[in-house]
């Protein structure tokens, strides 16, 4: 039907006392996510929106089935919140939050490494089945459901393209966003091989972006692996330069990195890589016929 | 945020890595007290972010006294890719028998720190890296495991170093990586550590670069960072915003990194027009955070046009259109403005912007925002 | 090295930990002025590093100035178990609600650091523990993993706090938890940590004990521990060393724990003799410390004779025998010496010891050369 | 034949070329002890009594086979050397050194615990198996081979138990120094379980100190599971108190600690608790017979 979430998804949200995760958990209900429970230290016994309120992640585990939980807490203790979730056993984990320190989110990332727990984020806009359940802060009204799966980099853009797809009446099976930090949870290869693996997906749009190697890392699996077309894009061709910083970034890269690396990497894997998220609908169309 | 190169050295000093004797100084009469204690043959080095400043000129030998002080003015006014030195470090000129590499960086891919070392340091260490890579080692390290002093000796020892340079070698390393963890760095370089011909091991520069996320945990950083900063500045980075000033007439506010990439791609794609800013909100947006990122726009000499494009997903997008509607009441804006807003509470959104004046494009592309923002600096109608 | 409670609760409070407003006098002029800033009425509190202070009258509560100066002069005169004051705290008195518990010391077994907490602290804790010992909720820690504010959360939980209280009861636990190890402290005590009638979690009382072995790493608190000591015992401590006085009259140097508990046992079984000190050099002899050794024995007065039991594992006990020689010729010294050495170079050793005037016994047993000892206080020849 | 070492026993010394090092081994090679390499970093390519020298643990490993490694380095860095010869998978690790701070020590059998190597010490004289091993600092000519185990958590004390027992024609089969630390890598019990089951001692020899509860927990295993004689002494029955320390410790004993406590518990599990060592030969004859 879908990765990660469909309607039957039981979910946690993490911070759900503060002002965005209680507008935010308003917005998911509305989409029609089943959320379960909410965890606020200190606040157990309240409500929000008519979900249950508890200290930990522990305890509302020993009160409800939950498969996934979605953070909405202050950066400085998003390593700490991640790793609850993921010693809890949740099994999916989506950290919305920005700007959370990259050390600790390489500590987040090695903890879940080896668990079981697969986290999206930070700095993501969430997943989303169209009709089905989301998870995080996407726009509803942009998404509709079809077969095409859509993973982005970017966070904006990912609402940009699905609504693109929307208006073209090309829906989506999940759209993820990836998370936009140096440091991602999960790498794009991770969520292309869910899409291969899903029968309702037919069709996957992977928008890119300059910086690490990603998109080269998902070219090579593309080539090797995936059994059904995927459209790219990358951003970022005119973006400026950042300062120079030291040789270590440059060496660590050997060269990728670049937009050009990163669309001829895909393209020469047999992907389409388009200039403008405008050609998105035709190629897809064509592709699909 | 990253650290001038006299400011790493004094973390360095202060974790027992051995820096050149050196002073800081903003003027060639204070080279001069600083020659007096350091001693001829000095190197005069500007003090700036901007890479590559030896090959620009800013790094020079001065042996005699007479040479001293034009070596100072020239790197004082020495204007690197548009930058000036602030002050210049003069340093005890070391006798140089090796030089060797250490940098210490993120491997985004796997999430790891990787620490790099080679025995072929100095300014052509890119170069080795095309040409030679296998002759830097790489050490992939797991954030959660404690990395031992064996441990740092076993990784140097591929080096071929041994005795007591094999000891004083790896504590640099081992030191670096734990100030590359302790000051939360996104990179820690040393290019060159320089073995002298007394067998001391010696950083001759440093390079770090603090994660402004986690400026929270290094006040004294925090707070330097802000010392610099006007009061716009400090809005926009309490806020988590980013604006880079470029070189066109089309100003820009985006709610996304990728969204503004995306529209100055389409922007770049009119011959009449280009980005003047790269500006992203992240997921900040309050009225008076879009009410500064208008001000600074329109103080851009020659800004033909604004384009907004935000989306409404944790963002209020519709306090976002009050800034606006403030910045162009406030300044009785007559240039054209064009936005895009969609997602939670669009509606409110167009609303007042429409009545401000803005032109609210309410189709899904950018491409048509960018179109519409075009048309009306052609002087057609939309 | 047990730290002074006004000394914890500096470390409590640069912790982020609260505690009472206070202040450490040494006179009850200085108490007066104390007071002036902390208010009636207040706790004068003896600072000793003796238990039981409560129960012995070295903690008084004061309600008016008339009553300050002489409550102050009794606890800085006040002994306990022997040992005055290093002048008293005066500490506002808190409105108490509840008193908890909190102790963080080690498991000997486990080799883990084993946090308790109950919510019934104060003096009797101990009665607690003995007759009620579910009370007491104890979570062993594995030192290889981090402890994260979430545990400690779950673990103030069954203590049945909520709300605002178990976040700050929970902070105080981790905190607490953090300076154990920080610091190295072999215990970490707060008894009792009290709830106020405003719900304000404040530490009432403060027991730090740091390792000895790891004083190198807290320089400040090495430097008040040599501060306090004369310069053998600097020595002593230097080497590892351990010196108790006790109330005999048989000096005792063993080159080992148990051996020195095994020689008291058998010393304390003639009803003659009685052990006048505990010493054992542990693995550091050197010719000085067992000289020093020496003179600090002869200095206790009535002192009967001198048992010296050594073994040459790691020790060069032909080292310490000089050592031996060498006070005894110093002093001229008169009184009996039985000495069992054995070990590497033992030979050696017992030729410099005879040569002095040293009755060795070269038997295994310490129940030889005590019998010699004992017989050569009763006259008998040996 | 003997527990822990014997004759084929390949030995490695950490910090062999320190002062203390270079004298030890060259007692412990008079032993007959087969010593096979050292370590000390930056001093690989030097000899000590022959013996080759290494930078590190790996190298020493990758020349030499090796089952157990004894440390005579500073306290300071004994916490990372254990942890370097676990992380080499060396079997048996006796570390010498005193003074070691406590919460390294607690670090270390953290590692140890989740490893395969048992850990001896810190504060330990070591082990021998008379005539065939010895690995540590015990003087040699106190020790003859013979079928009794000795346990001692004091040093100096296994020295003269063995002495004793040696001038009564008592043999002995291993000697192991417990470490005299506030914690131990190794406790009691699990040294009576390879004595347990080593065919050659008939009889195990017990000396405990007051403080802790080993011996405590050790009478309750050797009532449950021992089926050999065990012999005891506790030291400091009239040692003078510590200063009295908040009321952590008191509260973790729970009562045991004290010499009574250990000789009750141990009298009751069936073991001969003798008040002074001297009487040790006679009961251990006595129970051999």
């Amino acid at each position: 039907m879908s990765i990660l979430v469909n309607k039957n998804t039981k979910v946690l949200v993490q911070g759900i006392t503060g002002k965005i995760g209680r507008a935010q958990t308003k917005y998911m209900l509305d989409a029609g996510t089943n959320i379960v429970a909410g965890v606020t230290p200190g606040k157990e016994g309240t409500k929000v929106y008519g979900i249950p309120v508890y200290d930990t992640v522990k305890e509302a585990k020993e009160n409800h089935d939950i498969d996934a939980s979605v953070l909405f807490v202050p950066a400085s203790i998003a390593r700490e919140c991640v790793i609850e979730a993921a010693k809890n056993k949740i099994k999916l984990i989506t950290l919305i939050t920005e700007h959370t320190p990259v050390h600790d989110v390489m500590e987040m990332k090695s903890y879940i490494d080896k668990s079981d727990s697969l986290l999206i984020g930070p700095t993501t806009p969430g997943i989303i089945s169209p009709g089905e359940c989301k998870i995080g802060i996407l726009p509803t009204n942009m998404f509709t459901p079809g077969s095409v799966g859509v993973i982005s980099r970017s966070g904006t853009l990912s609402y940009e393209v699905s609504a693109i797809l929307s208006d073209n009446n090309i829906g989506q099976s999940t759209v993820v966003g990836m998370g936009a930090d140096l440091v991602a949870g999960t790498n794009l290869i991770d969520i292309l091989k869910l899409f291969n693996s899903d029968k309702n997906t037919k069709l996957v749009v992977l928008i890119g972006e300059v910086g690490g190697s990603q998109e080269e890392d998902a070219a090579e699996y593309i080539k090797n692996e995936m059994n059904k077309p995927v459209v790219a894009y990358i951003a970022g061709g005119s973006a400026p330069d950042g300062k120079r910083m030291g040789h270590a970034g440059a060496i660590v890269e050997g060269g990728k990195g670049s937009a050009e690396s990163k669309i001829s990497h895909l393209t020469s894997s047999g992907v389409k890589v388009v200039s403008f998220l405008f050609e998105i609908p035709e190629v897809v169309k064509k592709l699909l016929q | 945020m990253r650290l001038y190169e006299y400011e790493a050295k004094k973390i360095f000093y202060s974790n027992e890595i051995k820096i050149p004797k050196s002073k800081m100084v903003y003027s060639s009469k204070d080279a001069k007290k600083a020659v007096q204690e350091i001693g001829f043959p000095v190197v005069v080095k500007s003090q700036t972010l901007i890479g590559g400043r030896g090959k620009a000129g800013g790094i020079k030998i001065v042996d005699e006294i007479k040479d001293l002080e034009k070596t100072v003015e020239e790197i004082l006014q020495l204007e690197i890719k548009g930058y000036k030195a602030n002050g210049v470090l003069i340093e005890e000129k070391l006798n140089i028998k090796q030089e060797l590499y250490c940098g210490i960086t993120i491997d985004r891919t796997l999430g790891k720190a990787v620490i790099m070392i080679s025995s072929e340091g100095g300014i052509d260490i890119e170069t080795v890296a095309n040409k030679d890579p296998d002759k830097i080692m790489k050490f992939m390290i797991d954030p959660t495991e404690e990395k031992f002093s064996y441990e740092f000796i076993e990784f140097v020892k591929k080096l071929d170093f041994s005795g007591k340079l094999l000891l004083k070698i790896s504590n640099v390393v081992k030191k670096l990586f734990e100030i590359f963890n302790n000051y939360d760095c996104k990179i820690a370089e040393i290019n060159p550590i320089v073995i002298t011909d007394q067998n001391d091991v010696i950083c001759a520069d440093a390079v770090l670069e603090i994660d402004d996320s986690a400026l929270f945990r290094h006040p004294n950083f925090k707070k330097r960072k802000l010392n610099s900063m006007n009061e716009r500045e400090k809005h926009f980075n309490k806020k988590g915003a980013t604006y880079v000033r470029l070189d066109g007439n089309i100003g820009l506010i985006c709610s996304g990194a990728g969204l503004g990439m995306a529209t100055m791609d389409l922007i770049n794609n009119y011959e009449n027009m280009s980005p003047a800013n790269f500006l992203e909100t992240g997921g900040g947006i309050t009225e008076d955070l879009v009410f500064d990122c208008m001000e600074l726009i329109i103080e851009i000499p020659d800004i033909k046009g604004i384009l907004l494009n935000l989306y409404g997903g944790i963002n209020p997008i519709h306090e976002g259109a009050k800034g606006v509607a403030r910045a162009i009441k406030k300044h009785n804006l007559k240039i054209p403005i064009v936005a895009k807003a969609l997602g939670n509470r669009q509606e409110e959104t167009w609303k007042i912007l429409e009545k401000s004046g803005v032109v609210v494009v309410k189709n899904f592309e950018t491409r048509k925002a960018v179109e519409t923002l075009a048309k009306i600096l052609e002087g057609e109608s939309v």
